[in-house]
């Protein structure tokens, strides 16, 4: 009878609180906006159902063995693990708290106790652990980005490389936000929380989960969501923007034919930024060093096989295992928090400022050079690449039928890449030492 | 300072809890710490924000040098890589041929 | 000279025991089943060849870093072992039960003793630890055999899972089986031994390694050398029994022709179904988690890259390290054992008793409907896809050469990989609680 | 209970290991443990079978209902996936196309 | 002010020291061998970026979690080490030292402590452990060969393994130059390092890299840079050796046509020569045991799929990581050494008396058989697949251009991939007892 | 022994590291060291290609008797694999097809 005992109360009714059925519920939305409505589905699908996976109740698949030890809280079980945590028990969460914040000796210790009594480490939380804890799957994910991304535009035209640099305006303007948010007391974001938040805005998906991993590892969730989801809305955020910003004339305005790029320059353009990164900006070397080595691979032409591999097999095998493990962290304890609200907030804010910054410098810098520029292209400075792009053509094209922006909407765009790669290198860095 | 907080812990530990009239301003430790955490915003914006220009036009110096050096130095006698400018009227047909891998692909990051 | 001694020390044949060596001669006989005789060739040509490199003498390939200190038995490496372990040194035999008995504090202890003594685990062992321990090998198959999965012929009629739920009878009337040849004293099976041995008549191989690898991974070899072998001879083991158990006319019956099923019906279904698993039985959320991450990326259209990925490089990858792991408990000390015998014995009657359950539910749900069921449709609820639909569909083609099973039959063939992914996440739940 | 085995643990050493003409009928201990892991299978079997057909048959119920709610709410304006059912004569041809990824490459599990 | 402070003391250029600088040098150097001149650059691309990473100041990219932490050497942070490794704090570079020989309990306590700061392992430290402390990249990529691997020559004509045995004397007389060079006080290589200098002489990447992490990990970049650059100048370096040791006469030998060779030889073969290397060496079982899956999961038939992920995905994505982290080995205190130079010099010798030895073995196997042997063909036998075999041919083919080569050089040309990885075998078994 | 290492540390350590004009010849511990690495390569070449040339020579006679088992035991009905030997004039045509995969791929290697 004990066995039946054991079956009930590992039943998921039994369990289920609110919080988790409500993340269930985000978890299907999830995967509708990804299914039905085209979010960047790659990415929600696995989010949504790692999320739907994350809140089964009892079955604590996001959860170390620790956490699990501590959720079914057996007495004697709790008795040693409070002793291997240096306090005295009280209750399960007041364990988990000290759990939270113990240093690394202790850690282990607790980790050895639910290792001597049969708890595990939940499949998703390994998943988390190998793949963003660690820093690797966003980096691998970068390295196919970057083998799969044709600087040839860029090269074509470098002052385009500008219009990245200020459509970046958005992550620190957000930032600035948040902790204007916090200082008004509204909402309590710590500076590396602000930091992470501002990220966002950089419209650059493993970017924003390499940042948030780093800097505030328990708002990935919202973050991941946000910036994913915000990318696929990039369609209906710019453009009014994009005419709010700009005259009719100067959205008309055609820009001179790209002039050829040699493959050389293409070869030599990887090499030339990972120097320039570490002689100047070593913090950014894993984002733009990973970056560089998968356009290095596309574009040199005798690892061809390398190339093809970055851009198939290994992105995909990580993109499953990146979405369960960002998925993991919709846990409800995690997500459902004031916290949630005002990133989702502050993210389209990012966003708004980022397409805004990138035109209005299109703007100025018509004003210093002769060689005209497109305000429109400006917008596809915050990245979301190739979406920004193809809005900037789109709208160019409402202003003139004849006037093709796409091509030289990738600069800026991938310039984009470059800027937030950049601004999360300073970022953290910075916050590290606040 | 006469009032040591660490000899008095109940007291410090009232006055932190306890709202007051006052509030916000009563404190000069959580001012502090207010008035610190947007200073580092602004540090943050002001020094992040000029980072990101200074080292994106080192890259647009840098760039224009290499390609400089790349076309006096090693010019292709092979015919030059897919053009990238392009005439209006073939643009959704060969756009799309161009950046079909990226289209799909990017939004895997 | 004393490294020609270590030379010789170190050949194969000045360690060889009469085990290994037939141990060897069984993974070239594996091979020879899976290569030419054709028995699921996938995994039985990495389980054979892991099988022979987990026996070569000294090589301590599926062997930890402190097996293989204990193995070679330095006087000083062993009084330190003892130390690390609180035994006193008596031989090695008696600090390799200490090892296997210890807590994970010891443990860590002895594992510091082997690597200051520059002892490595052995290639197969880490194999095995980081693919099978972890339990993420299996669920990554099982995520792509779900992405194989057409739910097609099941959704247009659902009552098959039925079948599928009958025929898991197998597995518990197997587990029976091995208490009470434990309770005769014949064998010496425990619960959790008894459960894994149980699970072979599930029929379906990622789910055994699964359940085996959590509740007696000493019996991984024989389990899953077994559950292959018989999957493999279906063809010979079910015809027998489904004629045995249905007349002529029975096998003549004609079943009507299944009704189209819409793709958003097979989007949903993976939904509905882990929705399901989270409110009623978390213990099975791996399993059939994976199974339907994996489904709702082959059906919802929108991620082909993943799904192609999940059913080609990931599947293809994890299937060659899941192989030589399972491989590695092919070694001597662990498959050549009186339960060895037990196990291939229960698992052919698992299978037997899985078949004639199927086939008498379906003969029993005919009483109770007038939309016939042909009977032999019913073994295909075992699972063993697509094999067990095929032979339903042979068999019944002898009956009556114009009567196609194969479709009806691919319905309870698929239910019947969901009940023993039900099964076995009752089995490790209830078993942790006896 | 005066004899007590901890208090002798060389008699009780001897006991458990000396075979005995009574043997498994002796010791209330052994034979407890024999009647118990009976009794656990059985237990293992009825809830497990019972768990797999509940379970089983609420995903019947589940099923039956979201193919009429797919069907009467989500209907699909495009024509359906590739039919399941078969046509006699066709059969061999048409499911070998069907289940051909399935056929090979379950068996990978 | 104080995060200013902290991005300025972060920048490259504060931090840039002239043996990092020469180091990215050297990076961009191997990138342009690798890509303009065709040096093996599925390998040599990524080793060379790697490299490059590897010497961003600061970054710490290819130094594990306790080493940055020693690299910042935060006073507070530094007592705390000095206490976990059991030493009194004077400077860093003493805390690295004593790091570096911790025993592994020591290792742990230092690895919590740099944990407990905030300190990581940099990615390439990830990467090298990952891939290459622990073995498993170097036998995926020999699991990958074998699966490319035609033993169809050799099995035709078995003799020619005696050509590939003969071009071993490379390896050895290398070890022998080694130590002599260290008995004269020249340079100061141990029996260790000795031994894995020896094995560039195996002309074969991933066979030096197997031995050289496990017996002088600190030479890895240099050994593995030497052995893919002589690899890739076979073509420069062989030619001279095997026509001063052979007359025109010699060189115009012709060979009988080879016999056709049953698939079932090819299916047995890998199976014998595992059994033979249980029985005989098992030392070399992880690299020849990897290499005979490979190819029987090639020949076998009935696994294709596996074979074609062996040959593709896994090990395009294996090579990634193991060139990145052979790259981070190219850490300018680890390569800017005076072993280095010693090292390419030895390497070349190794090459130049491996090909003379394997010519001079044909020869003499003509003296003792009627079935005529053309010596240019020795010279494959240092492996260097399949370069050396086309050296062969082509130096045939100038000498009568009737006389076409190729297919007699695979057989010794796969026979040296087997002699060098039973030298390997040989060589740690025996180093290990030294 | 009246000089005893162990109880004179300081001579000991003084001894070792002054240089002394006999160098070499002078210490026997180092001498013996030197010869002990010597002898040690020695050993390994002696051993390594013994071990090397007996492995292929037990290897040569396994894969001919194989080879012989399998011709005699189980000759293929089906037609042969590929062809090994190469008629000259084809060769090049023919064997970039054969070896086509080894040359790209086990340069990876
Ligand atoms: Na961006
Ligand atoms: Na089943
Ligand atoms: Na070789």
């Amino acid at each position: 009878m004990d066995a039946l005992l054991t079956l009930w109360r590992d039943s998921g009714i039994f369990h289920m609180q609110s919080g988790q059925f409500f993340m269930i519920l985000v978890g299907v939305g999830l995967l509708f906006l990804a299914i039905r409505k085209g979010f960047e589905p790659l990415l929600l699908v696995p989010i949504g159902f790692g999320g739907i996976l994350a809140n089964i109740p009892g079955a604590g698949l996001a959860m170390s063995s620790v956490e699990n030890a501590i959720y079914f809280a057996k007495p004697a079980v709790m008795a040693a693990m409070a002793a291997a945590l240096g306090v005295t028990y009280e209750d399960p969460a007041q364990l988990l708290e000290a759990y939270h914040a113990a240093d690394a000796a202790a850690h282990v210790a607790a980790v050895q106790v639910a290792t001597d009594n049969n708890y595990a480490d939940g499949m998703l939380y390994v998943f988390y652990n190998v793949a963003i804890a660690s820093g690797i799957a966003p980096l691998l994910i970068f390295m196919g980005v970057g083998a799969m991304t044709d600087f040839g535009p860029l090269l074509a035209n470098p002052r385009t490389l500008f219009l990245g640099a200020a459509a970046q305006f958005g992550i620190f303007a957000t930032v600035l936000g948040a902790v204007g948010l916090s200082a008004l007391g509204v909402m309590d974001f710590s500076i590396k929380e602000a930091a992470a938040i501002g990220i966002i805005g950089g419209a650059d998906g493993p970017t924003a989960i390499y940042v948030t991993s780093m800097l505030a590892p328990n708002l990935l969730g919202a973050i991941a969501v946000a910036a994913y989801s915000y990318m696929a809305l990039v369609p209906l955020i710019q453009p009014p923007i994009m005419k709010a910003l700009t005259t009719p004339e100067e959205r008309k305005i055609k820009m001179v034919q790209l002039r050829q790029v040699s493959v050389r320059e293409k070869i030599a353009f990887p090499i030339v930024l990972v120097v320039l990164v570490a002689l100047v900006l070593p913090s950014a070397a894993p984002l733009l060093g990973m970056f560089c080595l998968g356009n290095l691979m596309r574009e040199c032409g005798v690892v061809e096989r390398l190339s093809d591999t970055a851009q198939n097999a290994l992105i995909n095998i990580v993109t499953i295992f990146l979405g369960l493990s960002v998925g993991s962290k919709l846990a409800a304890d995690k997500f459902l928090d004031p916290k949630t609200l005002g990133i989702l907030i502050l993210g389209i804010v990012a966003f708004c400022i980022g397409t805004a910054a990138g035109v209005l410098m299109a703007k100025l810098m018509n004003k210093f050079s002769k060689m005209p520029i497109n305000p429109l292209i400006g917008s596809a400075g915050v990245s979301a690449v190739p979406m920004a792009a193809r809005v900037s053509n789109k709208v160019g094209l409402e202003a003139n039928p004849q006037n093709f922006l796409l091509m030289h909407a990738m600069g800026p765009n991938v310039a984009g890449v470059i800027g937030s790669a950049v601004a999360a290198g300073v970022m953290i860095s910075m916050v590290s030492g606040m | 300072m006469i009032l040591n907080f660490e000899e008095f812990p109940e007291i410090w530990f009232h006055m932190r809890r306890q709202p007051h009239p006052a509030g916000q301003y009563f404190y000069s430790g959580d001012r502090q710490m207010q008035e610190s955490i947007v200073q580092q915003g602004v540090d943050l914006m002001l020094f992040g924000m000029g980072t990101v220009f200074v080292f994106l036009t080192i890259l647009v110096i840098a760039t224009v040098i290499m390609s400089g050096l790349v076309g006096r130095f090693f010019p292709e006698a092979e015919k030059p890589a897919a053009p990238v400018a392009v005439a209006p009227g073939q643009v959704d047909a060969r756009t799309r041929a161009i950046i079909k891998a990226a289209i799909d692909k990017h939004r895997a990051g």
